[in-house]
């Protein structure tokens, strides 16, 4: 395919930037209170809560939607500090 | 003519911050122009906004590629954007920021916007609103005359809380 | 084999031949003809494609977009109020960069509610990046449909293009119609471009500032290549099929002190006036434009030029009379006849030569300066 | 049914913090899998893929002018047929792509019978333009063009698809993921037009802090603002957590009060909307007994 | 009043003086801006029209045409993919002599996707029938949609009128806007063929190939006729708020060698360019085309010329250029910048005219021959 | 209700000999009276009227575009509105110009309250263009772009605008012209959006000889494939003859039987619209019952 | 109103010109065996019977409704010898 | 060139008749073009077709405005329609009547198409069919030759009454 023809794009990770930037809170999650419920990582709009409930800093945008989910109060948004 | 670049994200008040600026400097009896660069993007990402003032009119429209004054409403786009680029030599920088800091080898201003806002309670859908506070700070700075800071501030607000946040910027800012 | 056909037929005759994967339309008079002989054939299984009777000829755009880009090859006719209905798309077609063919029958657009011959529909899509073809006989509507489906689906083109035939002057009559065997002269369909889901891409995503006019300039730069492409699928449609075609189709041309240029069927009237002004002793000769689209190259130099144009673009001019005069920087007399299906005889098309005044703009058939 | 780990959407899209409609389309292309090929009308899922060179999006998306997602859609599929191709064509459009500018075309590909699923998600606004009513915004809501709240009810999008007599309809909402989920693999099961409505709250756009985006599309179910429901070959299920919203919901005022949206909202139009609450509750329960 | 305002606001603030009847608008980016302000307007009461929130713009120009012949002012505002689609109702409108004002945010068509700014989609509309007026600063947008009402209603003109603002570069730009109190300086609106029930007509019925032309012939001597009609509003428009306009805008042009031609706010920019030229000892002047239909009379004999399209026609060439090269059967520098919101500086701008060859087309910012 | 004696289409239009849209056309001009508009889009009505300088409709009539006639509508009940006028606007429109084409203007202005009549007058194909199928081209009929019959059901338009709510909705046939005049009248009597949707008969398209116009038009009442009623602020009444029909339908095959353009139906085709007349009358029923 | 600026059309009897040329055949009414019940006239999609029952023949298409439609059979359909 | 009108009503086949004509025309080595005015009028106005027949390419569209034969399918068409107009002074004209008559002071070769056709039983949707009958006179009267005319006829046709009908009329026509 001639690649300068068309406006076509080719999927790759991170291709809005890393949306991690956006955040003003972060999810920091509690592992003791955790019960694996999945709940966080079902609900995360962006898919970047792992199975085993590992948030991707790089590209969590900081919603809340997480900590506002969990069951178990696990998760606090807190301030970033940068 | 003077010219300023404003780094910030969608939803911070960029766009407005530029106006109010532009607006204070036609009280102060300027020509001025102030501009968006708009991405397509939702609201978190970086957007830059333009401002120019003179004493002439203004005919230029394309972007800002000297600026005389680099705004930076939210320090973490300095991570993924260059604010430094093509700032003048004798350019300055300020800085939304609670501490002191260099910028590429360059002593910023600094003010506690965020801060100033919470302070205030200038807060919209979960996020601090910026735009008047900095108007305070740049005018301690000699951009504009506080007085025109201010008379811009009520023409588009009618919010009390915008001057009081001004206000603090102004008497809170480093430079 | 030797039979008799109108102009919306032998369109439909040609397609058929070309076998489309899927074909999308929507009727429109005079374009109907098109649209139920397909359905015809496809009822009677003489094509086997799929064909999509949509709600509209924006959706018909929309269908033939969806359908080309999954990698078949697609037709649709329309005409008049249904391609102007369809501006949108075609500037998508074009943009997303598929060879989609479709016939266009020449009708004025209104109000007055009018359904009859003027160039004004297709005219006004001249910029889309469309290729823009102009017949002007039965037998050049089915040759050219089939050089559409080459020209488009070249390698070098994969830009969609547009057949135009005059609205009832063309699409219904009846002339005699020489059909061919295609056998490969249309190669197999192929779009670099196709949906592949096993290599996901993204069509159609936003272009920002630094990259956008790289893409229009690529539309560009393949209107160009499109040049030699044509020149290509001409000579090897005589070489297969024994009728030749140029870009612009010359009558009398050489030595011609004047001549008339137009597009469609008056091109062909126009000749019939060359005639009859060659017994007065007047050497006039007639040049039709055939493709519009990219701009053709004319030999007109040293010639007095008589513009017909059966269009308008108002507060400016005849639309052919002054591309003609853009490229040539010459002055012509812009005659604008013919619109909305007046009647244009080649009685007429030879006073107008008779009468020219270089450098005017004239009328026919209404009181100047009212 | 296991829903799949693998993500389509790589990340990330660029769309706000705390969007449901992302979250949505998270599960529907879990349902799908790699063999679709999704068509978009301008929205926000147009602009969220990101900018040339790049997309977000891991399977191969069609953007296609605002009023033709379905015509497209018609188009791309039966060239996939006479191919040969099993790929199956979803449609992903927002309710402005749908009910208003959209509708021509859905209609018609509905009325033709066109092998496709068509997902309306549905934020109740113009999110892409920067929130302007649509057809779909309802009674009361304020958006950039109704700064006094719409007058006009929502359009029963449900209803006017009913009316296509599709053999797969079905509501959802981004609140619910593994029940859409479960819709989206049910309907590409079935030949024909597939419909899914999806509901999905906007944190901008209907003013409330990200983090509430489930939750509000909880409370919608729960409220019995949206039903939750499918109708399989004209047979009607209305799916748990409606079936028990309809026997004690919440108060729609739990619903309204979380948004900024309705702020100026009447009094008289909240309880109009209770009532047409009631009556859509009655009509689809009736159905639902066999009894209509 | 002196106060701060965007070109859309600008806009907006025009339209509730002029009070129109009726509105009907879609929203599109960069539009957007205008429909919302509107609905504050008519939400506040500050103007007491009925708004109609159609669900396309296909619809929107439907409605003022509605609108329009039952008696009263109409306004919309659209953009690109809007104006796209409106095509059809575009033609109708000027067909249907209705004196509908529009403000067209000037966007780029896709695909690629693309909100910037660009003129071709306002130009692909330029053989409607509309009066066409582009504007490059706020202050200029305001002034200007005032004046295509009282134009467009005027009774020798009865076309409706287009008004093109750069997007981005001029719908989102903050400037200072002086407003005006309009008192009578837009008659009431009057429209000879409004709808009366007690004397029914037929609009827009069949008009046969004898009748046709008449109608479209009527619609360009109208166009003729606005020229004046736009002298006196312009004239008149000095008069009362002192601020005056032409058909172009000249900078500097008397004693040019060399002159850049554009449209919309790449002609402001030019005029830094010009300064900037200048003092480089190069003689060079900026004219901005304000009132691109009906086409104006430009004065530029003798001098060299570099035209900047910021739009293109594929398979042809830069429309400007080309209408221009037309009219004045003149060779230009033709210049392609600007498409898809590229950004053109008045450095690129002086480099165009320091670089240029007469009677060659170029693509700034493109490997040529690539 | 005395019809009154005034004819507002001056003889003769240009119409087909035994065009049953015609005579509707007279019905519903005697109950509009003298103060209305007529919008109307390219359809056989926008042709029939005459050629330049003359027509034969005594009463004002914008010709507009295919897609647009309820846009353009709404845009003139405003325009007349905001000159304080008491003028009316009527659609008549084809199935095309409503099913098809123009049902993106047609449910906005619905959804959007516009306060007009909108009329579609439903020959059940595109009439005017030489009888192309249309989305209300009736399943197993042939038109010329369905030469072996139409393999889709016809476009179930009256559910579609029921679900946009409006104050008044009603069918007639253009075999019963009191009924539709009657109609007519009420709709005009009330506030908002009213939809009347006319089944009219056509000869050329539907084959049959001219005179069997009205026999036709009451073979399809008689039989249940169309029923008469409307819909006053949700409330349903079926009117008489239809109410007969429920009870003791005349067989459907007397319908299908005198027109050509069911030669090619399959008999599979039939019996499947005989068993949708069944469920539309009891639903029908049901809901003038009260029961839904 | 400027007459020629626009395609508009005025009211005027016979617009389509006399329509009653389109015949081939053409209704007869037997006077006796009619009762006035006004079917024929209501039934015209033309209008062109009068209340008390004359045919219009300048206009009269002859499409045969009245007369399939006269309870009495009171109507013949009789070929125009044109 | 030979140039040929016909006057007819729409739903008569006038336009088929036309086209019948110009497909013998080819059959007899001739070129030819057939071509209708389309007014907008739904079926029963009248309605006029055309036919070119010449030795070599005809190149022109516009309406034959000098027929050397005028052909009528519908003699009601005469009362509003001057079918005489432009007639050449040596053309002919054939009119569909049971009975002889003058035109305009010139005798007219008739036939009863409209008997022939209800004869054979070529009826459509209630109107008689003429086109093919119409051929059949015309070949009598030595436009094109009969046998080409049945070649065309059975080309466009597979009913075999077509064919009858040609007959009929070519031995019914009174020239
Ligand atoms: C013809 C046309 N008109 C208007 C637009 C501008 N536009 C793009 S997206 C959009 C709104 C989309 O709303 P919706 O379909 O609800 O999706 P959302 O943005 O809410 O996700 C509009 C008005 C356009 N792209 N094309
Ligand atoms: C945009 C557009 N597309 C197509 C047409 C052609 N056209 C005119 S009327 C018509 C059919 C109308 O059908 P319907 O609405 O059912 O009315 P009817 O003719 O049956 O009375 C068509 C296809 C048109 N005028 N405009
Ligand atoms: S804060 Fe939002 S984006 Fe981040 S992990 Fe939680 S749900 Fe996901
Ligand atoms: S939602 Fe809470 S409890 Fe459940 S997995 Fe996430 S952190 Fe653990
Ligand atoms: S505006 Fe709403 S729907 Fe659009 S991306 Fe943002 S949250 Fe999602
Ligand atoms: S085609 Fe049918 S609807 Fe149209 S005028 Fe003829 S009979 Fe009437
Ligand atoms: S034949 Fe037809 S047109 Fe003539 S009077 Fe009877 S119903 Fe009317
Ligand atoms: S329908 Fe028959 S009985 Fe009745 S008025 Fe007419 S002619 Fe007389
Ligand atoms: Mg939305
Ligand atoms: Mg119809």
């Amino acid at each position: 395919m001639n690649e300068d023809i068309l406006a076509i794009s080719r999927p790759v990770k991170g291709a809005t930037g890393k949306t991690g930037s956006w955040r003003v809170f972060k999810p920091v999650i509690d592992r003791e209170a955790c019960n694996q419920c999945g709940n966080c990582s079902m609900f995360c709009p962006d898919g970047v809560i792992s199975e085993d409930t590992v948030v991707d800093l790089e590209f969590c945008k900081g919603c809340g939607i997480c900590a506002n989910e969990c069951p178990k109060g696990a998760i606090k948004m807190e301030r970033e500090d940068k | 003519m003077y010219e300023i670049r404003i780094h910030s994200r969608g939803g911070q008040g960029g766009v407005t911050a530029a106006r109010l600026l532009a607006l204070a400097a036609f009280r102060d009896g300027k020509y001025a122009t102030a501009f968006p660069f708009y991405g397509a993007e939702r609201r978190g990402a970086p957007v830059v906004s333009f401002v120019r003032i003179d004493d002439r009119q203004i005919r230029v429209y394309s972007m800002i590629e000297k600026p005389d004054l680099v705004i930076v409403l939210d320090s973490s786009v300095m991570e993924t954007v260059d604010v430094m680029h093509g700032l003048k030599p004798d350019g300055k920088i300020i800085v939304n920021s609670a501490y002191p800091l260099e910028v590429g080898g360059k002593k910023a201003s600094t003010v506690d916007l965020t801060g100033i806002a919470l302070n205030v309670g200038l807060v919209v859908a979960g996020s601090p609103v910026l735009n008047t506070a900095v108007i305070g700070a740049l005018a301690k700075m000699g951009t504009i005359s506080f007085e025109s800071a201010k008379q811009a501030i009520k023409e588009m607000f009618s919010d009390e809380r915008n001057i009081s946040a001004a206000s603090l910027a102004f008497s809170e800012v480093n430079i | 084999m030797l039979t008799g056909s109108t102009g919306n037929k032998a369109v439909a005759e040609a397609v058929s031949q070309a076998e489309p994967g899927v074909i999308a339309a929507y009727p429109i008079t005079p374009q109907t003809e098109i649209v139920e002989q397909i359905a015809t054939y496809v009822a009677e299984g003489k094509i086997g494609c799929e064909y999509i009777m949509v709600e509209s000829e924006h959706s018909a755009m929309a269908a033939c977009i969806g359908a080309s880009v999954s990698g078949v090859r697609t037709f649709t006719a329309t005409s008049s109020h249904g391609l102007l209905y369809m501006h949108e798309m075609l500037n998508w077609a074009a943009g997303a960069r598929l060879p989609i063919v479709m016939a266009n029958v020449n009708r004025a657009p209104g109000p007055g509610w009018n359904i009859w011959a003027e160039h004004t529909d297709s005219l006004q899509e001249r910029d889309t990046g469309w290729l823009q073809v102009y017949v002007s006989t039965v037998q050049e509507a089915y040759d050219t449909t089939l050089m559409a489906f080459r020209i488009a689906e070249h390698a070098d083109v994969l830009l969609p293009v547009m057949i135009n035939l005059d609205g009832f002057l063309l699409s219904h009559i009846f002339q005699s119609l020489e059909t061919v065997h295609i056998e490969d002269y249309i190669p197999p369909f192929s779009l670099p471009h196709m949906i592949d889901t096993k290599a996901p891409l993204g069509y159609g995503t936003l272009t920002g500032p630094e990259t956008h006019f790289k893409f229009r300039w690529a539309i560009e730069r393949s209107m160009r290549a499109a040049r030699p492409v044509i020149d290509d699928a001409q000579i090897e449609f005589k070489k297969r099929f024994g009728r030749e075609y140029g870009k612009v189709d010359e009558y009398l041309c050489d030595d011609a002190d004047v001549i008339v240029i137009s597009l469609g069927t008056l091109g062909k009237e126009a000749e019939v006036a060359v005639d009859l002004l060659r017994s007065e002793g007047i050497k006039a000769g007639s040049l039709r434009v055939r493709w519009l689209r990219p701009f053709p190259s004319l030999n007109i130099s040293g010639k007095e030029l008589v513009v017909i144009d059966r269009d308008y673009s108002f507060g400016f001019g005849g639309i052919l009379a002054n591309e003609i005069k853009a490229k040539y920087k010459t002055d012509v007399f812009s005659v604008i006849a013919g619109i909305g299906g007046q009647e244009v005889t080649f009685g007429d098309i030879a006073s107008f030569v008779r009468d020219r005044r270089l450098g005017t703009e004239y009328w026919f058939g209404v009181k100047a300066n009212v | 049914m296991e829903i799949p780990k693998e993500e389509y959407i790589l990340r990330c899209t660029s769309a706000c913090a705390g969007c449901s409609a992302s979250l949505a389309l998270r599960y529907v292309l879990k349902a799908c899998g790699p063999d679709i090929a999704l068509v978009v009308p301008a929205c926000c899922t147009s602009v969220i893929q990101g900018i040339y060179p790049n997309t977000a999006f891991n399977v191969p998306v069609y953007n296609i002018a605002f009023a033709s997602a379905a015509a497209c859609a018609s188009g791309m599929i039966a060239g996939f047929r006479k191919q040969k191709k099993n790929t199956k064509v979803v449609v992903f459009a927002g309710d402005g792509g749908t009910v208003d500018i959209g509708i021509q075309a859905m209609s018609g590909a509905f009325e033709r019978g066109t092998d496709f699923l068509y997902i309306c998600y549905d934020n109740e606004a113009y999110g892409n333009t920067g929130m302007q009513r649509s057809g779909a915004t309802p009674l009361g809501a304020a958006t950039t063009t109704t700064p006094a709240g719409k007058n006009e009810w929502k359009k029963d999008l449900d209803r006017i698809v009913e009316a296509h007599n599709p053999p797969y309809l079905a509501t959802a909402c981004s609140a619910y993921p593994k029940d859409l989920f479960n819709k989206v693999k049910k309907a590409l099961s079935i030949k024909g037009p597939k419909f899914i409505h999806i509901l999905a709250p906007c944190p901008p756009g209907w003013r409330y802090p990200t983090e509430k985006s489930v939750e509000i599309g909880k409370l919608a179910v729960k409220s019995g603002v949206w039903v939750l429901y499918e109708r399989e070959y004209g047979k009607l299920t209305i799916n748990g957590p409606s079936k028990a919203a309809i026997i004690k919901p919440s108060p729609l005022s739990d619903y309204i009060k979380m948004q900024g949206r309705f702020k100026t909202a009447e009094a008289e139009q909240i309880s109009k909307m209770e009532q047409r609450i009631l009556a859509n509750q009655n009509r689809l329960a009736l159905e639902e007994k066999g009894i209509c």
